[in-house]
């Protein structure tokens, strides 16, 4: 509530000797170490860990969490993040000791519960995206852009297309797409955009070739703008035998509206962690779902469900997969909150969240345009940019710190990298008008700010557990670890 | 429509669109092309209200069979939970927050993480852990890419007895980088044989050696002696561990490892079917800036007084995009602040209590088996898992056990066809004397 | 974290048509209301409660509890509420399907897990407290003082000694001690206490007749002290045929060390939301049983649990019994974390408890008093009261205010009557050397600003969601409740 | 001795002892008098680690079997508890918080109880309601008190079919006071017969009369025709109700009752074998003087701005000692807070929805259970429990049902002895149509 604590580390508060937490003992007879002492395996110092009582882990980390803002805090309109509300029974559900406690390598036919969810969940992504299949392995969005990227490389080197090493990324792409098109092996080719941050289509037309493994899409894009001309994208890339690439990170502006299988992309991937509705969790864990047309199934990462007499079990007879990319079937846990979501909603209520997404990006942006510039003015999606240019030299930076006195997380600032002064908002559809319209307000006061009384902006966040923090510094010199005093 | 999850209900909708100028919702979607437009609604089940869904997902969960004692390990393993962690993971401060961008408003989730890069370091005995990764296989292939793309060598030497799982994701993950991954010779011992290390590092050109202990049998590598010579030829030494066996052994890093990757779930994270788990990692100073994923650095707010903040993200793909030096964004925070707190919860004394419980309980049922006629698989030290030999296939005793609620073990032929009468058992923390007693009592029953 | 919402509520958050939960379709036909039309039953206007979604009722009462102080926040040391650390393993135990979802009127052999609960705890709690025979069922401190001054009552009448209608309290004694005696229908007649708060062993002795049915007692009482005559006043006391009754709720600076029982009580209840760590709830449930020594065990309240053949129930038939205190068998989920608790401390455990408490109390006692006046000035119990008079006019409200600045909840204050400007301080034993010497750095300064810039005190706190709230204008003009504004 | 919960250690213990002077703990205790000094160590059982009271408590629930199907109401009653509430109620600031005494640190506990006060007056339909008493049955004898106080008569008229627990305390509550409890007679309609109810006012006597809608057996009270009769007689109406009736009842406030109290469990708070539950009690303005336990005003702060605090204290034990309204001191206030956001997530529509679809589900199994053969005791109306008639005892089919995992109700003659045949069947909306129907087939089965 106030502040209560100085920012102080557990390992500060550490009394010798304490413990937070007991084993029970044991009548197993001690057995012998000599094995471990022969071979120079023991640990010589003890660990520098803190020696607490749960009380204080319980008030430390009690502490901490008051001086974080999460959605359940208050408005968090981080465009591209999809901070929509998290229902409080999925986090019940993955409790359920009978998910919880089962261990992925359990026989198929005590895992049946699991492997169930597996199968809805993947169906029903199907659906949502119009793929034939789907893969629920990757960890995040990113793991499931490399997924695909590899089932590109897999696919090409199948037919023996070997020299496809390109993926066009457009300049307004998250950076993940070209990070995840390097790691799958290729080399990125940029597509320049014009200032709704839409694909430059004579540019496109001049980099499609031979060369081309695909194009990574976001669409709507990371201004929010519809990619209104992506019949004609689809022809371009296809008629050159690349591949269309949906990153559907975004997929909350479009659920029921329009499908990316429908548009004519190949491959997509999703996070569950932004448009179905799965926390954050300060930044994961997350899931990235891969869909595929049925062409390219054969190269999803292994196992994949079967289903025989009335079991499900995993296969791993696919010789043309790509193998695995994680160490088990994926965020389980992740996956269960996202059908649970789905569920709930049903085709309807999903349809409707995406439409009351769209509607709460466009009343914010007509609310705000007539103070802030926005990037493209058009019709936006889910979310939308605004240049945050005020007189003063107030800046995007200026604006977003000024917000957190508010309580109002910011919005994505300087992303995408074409927009000068980005503020990138989203507000998704679990905000109310009331909530929006405060926001109005305070963006309307920052406006009025910049010009009367600029200084309060260039030194925001007044109320806030720290002031403006001094990032500079912790690059020049990384402390990256507590270390204990030495004198 | 209304729903309890949608914010707005019809009134509001047609008033915001008044006040934007609109009259109807649909003048939003006229720039999305008429032929794309999905012109049916979505083919889902109906939807269902919160008691729906209860009834719904615990019929779901029923579908599930958790075995009263389960010796299953193989890389995922069953350890006690304190309740203090989902308290505390469950505040929503935490588990409702973005990546913390802002750190004016994300002291709580920066701290926490700092603390955790502290746990890892100290427990791997290497100076940069980073913010955490999906899980220990993909930790062990960015390992990898690290010391490949530090030595500009290509291959890597990957012991025989590397977990099997892990092994198909770090292939996945090099299959297109022109990373040459070697398999080292399987040995009598199930340990890297040091002479086939020697020789096959002798050409000088393996970029870095992969050394997992206790590795996939549950049999401890014999560090001392291996890193001198992967160093001696200049290699990066990478070290794959189980995190609570280092409670009582020396962290790789003081042994010489330059990078150590693990799987985290054992560190306060429910099996959960294989997810959402941990990748661990740290490293030496020298791969600082060749880290993948989040680091949170220590520094002062502008008044002075103590803050953290992401840093060093010029490593990452939101600014070097291609450049970066991984792809890798969301990564698995909250599975690393639960870990932070186990770790508060535990001290030295609590990791060491539980490292040697499993040491103890691993061997007492190991000499039990053995007493019953179970012969072993391997004569090397263990940890807390270990391989049997069994007279019949593996699956045999699985199937008998598992109808006594007893699930015995991984079954070798599962991941390696040619080990059909073998058994992979694990002996974690959680047992008590009469549990590993009953395991053997019904284990001689079936033999 | 921040100061996010202007306190609005709940209701002023409304809009219309919006629901937070739906109750699922059913087939059921629906029936008929004739029946209630007929007889006029039917609400004829829509119930005042506020439309809202799901997420509008989480972010609201987050918001709430984040405008809230709770021991999981820091430092609690509110004299005679023993506010010690609640273990989280409980908080979880009570949630157990089978403990949770059981129904108390649910068949004997349906119920034998929670019955065991009852015979478990009333067994530990007799040999905490060296008595014979307990009940759970009082939900709260001064229900368990109701119960026992209403088996007082029983007794007496039993024995026909109709003329002990009155009860000697002391001065120091808590609020409920004369009001549940008034409650069980008899007259209180105040025990004078010297300065340590210690009864009057003069006045006592004036006091004791064939009139009283018993004395009520705090040992230690509220100012910490012990009660040195304690064998004294068992004698003056029995030997006009009168009861002792021991007030527990303070139970934790004795645990293993003096037994109610010992000393020679006949009654004693204790509070276990305070010596047996169950959470306050910010201000309850707690559980308040009662224990008896076998001669009064006739008239404890029913049922009552018996054991035959493996089978435990309750039994109702018990003539003599005062009758039924609560609903059904009392607030069973806080009987479980205490069973949880004594079970996880032990007897060493409980005992040692009890020896930090008093050595915490004595610390704070010691270290304060070069600065602030004791009250009690010997050696204290588990708690001790001081005197909050500081220079330039600043008062106990000043000092407690001032705390709050710091985070620390502030001692009770202004209890016992008895002392002037009294500052009531009770650490418990879950509070660490650390805490205890911040405390006392904090007490230090806020004595050194009473000197020299009263007017922070005075206008203290400056760190709270609110200022100084304004009891007086509250009590003048009652809104007890929200109102729809008329217009 | 050191311990989890404890927060000192050894050397602690000394540093501190020696820093104010002492070198033995026990010089602490020397004012303790030795002979009654405990010379022996606690007889209790040996300290468990949270392994361990984990395993134990698992095994002691195993004791408890919660019938799949429960039909069983009787006062306590099987309702949808929506997940939200536990995550909020479960947030530490509240439930390790003590009694919100400093208002400027405790806002959010007084709001939530303010709101609290808001929803049991709207639905009760008068204007001051209390934070809380400790269950229902506690609040009725409270609200006796109250009325005799008030008009400084002694008797009270209570109703035949007043649930007899709730009388049991009652009768505990007042025995030593010179109340008066006078029972109205049984009729044939299990209701309030209002020429015998106006025989028993005439003389003037009666301070109160009690009613219970729906009564013990379900029944609904006439309280149009009732009530006004008793305040023809200047007796005070007290009601006590279930509040989730409410939804589709009217209130009683509004129809007249003075004082109206009720069982607060079915809002948000788990059947708990019994407790921690709440009770509920509004009153009119005439006595909020009078009304027991803490009450919330709203005010404001120095500077003006809107507060919470604890008011008209003065009618509390803490200030007026023998001379308070009640003894009541700790309260329910957790179970408020839940029973607060119950309400919240209803809304007007969701309260409304549960009545009716209570009301829907009692009456479909009535019919049922009629059209099998079963005979109803009362032909009065009920809302959504209702007694029948069995051939046999109906402990008999109790047992039997049982064996089939449905709890068929409330053996009536557990309370009144002589009604050997009935059973008291209680339909909530948690059952679909499909569970009503199952247990009439099986009733049917065992006819
Ligand atoms: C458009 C887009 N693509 C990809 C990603 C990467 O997803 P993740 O962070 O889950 O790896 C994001 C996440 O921010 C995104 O917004
Ligand atoms: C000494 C003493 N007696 C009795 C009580 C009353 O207990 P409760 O609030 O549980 O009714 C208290 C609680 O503050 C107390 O401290």
């Amino acid at each position: 509530m106030t502040e209560k604590i100085s920012p102080q580390l557990i390992f500060e508060k550490s009394g010798a000797q304490k413990q937070a937490w007991l084993l029970p003992p044991s009548s197993v007879p001690v057995q012998s170490f000599t094995e471990l002492t022969a071979l120079n395996l023991l640990r010589k110092e003890v660990l520098n860990f803190p020696e607490v009582t749960e009380s204080d882990v319980v008030r430390h980390y009690t502490n901490l969490s008051t001086r974080n803002h999460g959605v359940d805090s208050g408005f968090y309109p981080l465009g591209s993040c999809t901070m929509k509300y998290n229902p409080k029974f999925n986090e019940d559900l993955v409790k359920i000791p009978s998910f919880s406690e089962i261990h992925p390598l359990a026989p198929p036919e005590q895992s049946q519960g699991s492997l169930r969810i597996f199968k809805d969940l993947e169906q029903y992504l199907a659906e949502i995206t119009g793929m034939d299949h789907m893969t629920l392995q990757p960890a995040a969005g990113a793991h499931g852009e490399l997924t695909a990227l590899l089932i590109i490389q897999a696919y090409f080197r199948d037919k023996g297309e070997t020299n496809r090493t390109k993926i066009l990324v457009p300049t307004s792409a998250h950076g993940t797409n070209p990070a995840s098109a390097a790691m799958a092996g290729f080399e990125i080719i940029t597509v320049t955009c014009n200032s709704n941050g839409l694909v430059d289509l004579e540019h496109l037309q001049n980099l499609v070739n031979q060369d081309v493994a695909a194009l990574m899409l976001t669409n709507p894009n990371t201004l929010g703008s519809f990619e209104r001309e992506i019949t004609t994208i689809e022809k371009l890339v296809h008629s050159c035998g690349a591949l269309l690439y949906y990153d559907g990170a975004n997929l909350n502006a479009i659920m029921g509206l329009v499908r990316p299988g429908d548009m004519g992309f190949d491959l997509v991937h999703l996070n569950l962690h932004k448009t179905f509705a799965t926390p954050h969790g300060s930044g994961g864990p997350g899931a990235g779902p891969v869909g595929v047309k049925s062409f390219l199934n054969q190269f999803l990462p292994v196992p994949v469900l079967t289903e025989t007499e009335q079991l499900l079990s995993w296969n791993y007879d696919r010789p043309k997969s790509i193998g695995k990319i994680s160490g088990f079937y994926g965020n389980f846990a992740v996956l269960l909150k996202a059908l649970s979501y789905i569920k709930a909603l049903g085709g309807p209520g999903l349809t409707q969240a995406s439409r009351d997404a769209i509607l709460n990006a466009n009343y914010l942006r007509i609310r705000l345009q007539e103070y802030y510039e926005i990037a493209a003015p058009d019709t936006c999606m889910h979310e939308f940019v605004l240049k945050a240019k005020l007189p003063n030299h107030i800046r995007a930076i200026d604006v977003a710190k000024r917000l957190l006195d508010f309580g109002i997380h910011p919005p994505t600032i300087y992303f995408p990298l074409i927009v000068p002064e980005a503020m990138m908002i989203e507000p998704t559809e679990t905000e109310n008008r009331f909530t929006l319209d405060s926001f109005v307000a305070r963006m309307i006061q920052i406006y009025t700010e910049a010009a009367e009384s600029p200084e309060i902006l260039s030194t925001a966040p007044q109320n806030t557990p720290v002031a403006r923090v001094d990032e500079t510094e912790a690059a020049r010199s990384p402390r990256l670890r507590w270390s204990p005093v030495q004198d | 429509m209304n729903h309890p999850y949608l914010a707005l209900n019809d009134d509001e909708r047609r008033e915001m669109l008044n006040k934007i100028g609109l009259n109807q919702i649909d003048e939003l979607f006229t720039h999305i092309p008429e032929a794309v437009r999905l012109q049916r609604p979505l083919n889902l089940p109906e939807s269902m209200t919160e008691m729906e869904l209860k009834n719904y997902f615990h019929l779901q969960a029923g579908g599930n069979n958790v075995a009263g004692l389960s010796f299953l390990g193989a890389g995922a393993y069953h350890h006690y939970i304190p309740a203090v962690i989902e308290h505390l993971a469950g505040r929503s401060e935490f588990y409702t927050a973005y990546t913390p961008y802002q750190p004016e408003l994300s002291q709580g989730a920066l701290q926490a993480i700092f603390e955790y890069q502290t746990y890892i370091s100290e427990l791997f005995g290497l100076p940069v852990a980073n913010a955490s990764l999906y899980d220990g296989s993909t930790a062990l292939a960015e390992a990898i890419i690290i010391a490949v793309r530090e030595t500009k060598k290509q291959r890597v030497l990957i012991p025989a007895a590397l977990n099997p799982f892990t092994e198909r994701v770090i292939r996945t993950y090099t299959q297109n980088l022109g990373i040459q991954l070697v398999a080292l010779p399987e040995t009598d011992t199930a340990q890297i044989d040091p002479e086939k290390l020697t020789l096959e590092l002798k050409a000088g050109t393996a970029a870095a050696v992969v050394i997992q202990s206790p590795n996939f049998f549950g049999i401890l590598e014999n560090l001392p002696l291996v890193i001198p010579i992967i160093k001696k030829y200049d290699a990066v030494p990478i070290c794959s561990v189980h995190p609570l066996t280092l409670g009582l052994l020396e962290s790789p890093g003081r042994q010489g490892a330059e990078i150590v990757v693990g799987e985290g779930q054992p560190l306060g994270i429910p099996l959960s079917y294989g997810g959402p788990y941990l990748g661990l990692m740290a490293v030496a100073e020298r791969f600082m800036r060749k880290i993948p994923g989040r680091l949170v650095g220590e520094t002062t707010d502008k008044n002075g007084k103590r803050a953290f903040v992401l840093t060093l993200q010029t490593r990452e793909q939101h600014i070097r995009r291609e450049k970066a030096t991984s792809n890798i964004c969301s990564n698995q925070a909250l599975c690393a602040l639960r870990a932070a707190i186990y770790c508060s919860l535990m001290g030295p004394q609590g990791l060491r209590d539980i490292a040697r419980r499993m040491y103890n309980n691993a061997h007492y049922l190991f000499a039990k088996l053995r007493e019953i006629g179970l012969e072993p698989m391997y004569n090397s030290p263990f940890f807390m898992e270990f391989a049997m030999k069994t007279p019949q296939p593996a699956d045999y005793y699985l199937k008998k056990l598992l109808s006594k609620g007893i699930l015995a073990g991984y079954d070798l032929s599962r991941a390696h066809p040619y080990m059909q009468n073998s058994l992979l058992i694990c002996a974690t923390e959680v047992f008590a004397r009469e549990q590993l007693d009953a395991f053997a009592v019904e284990m001689r029953c079936v033999l």
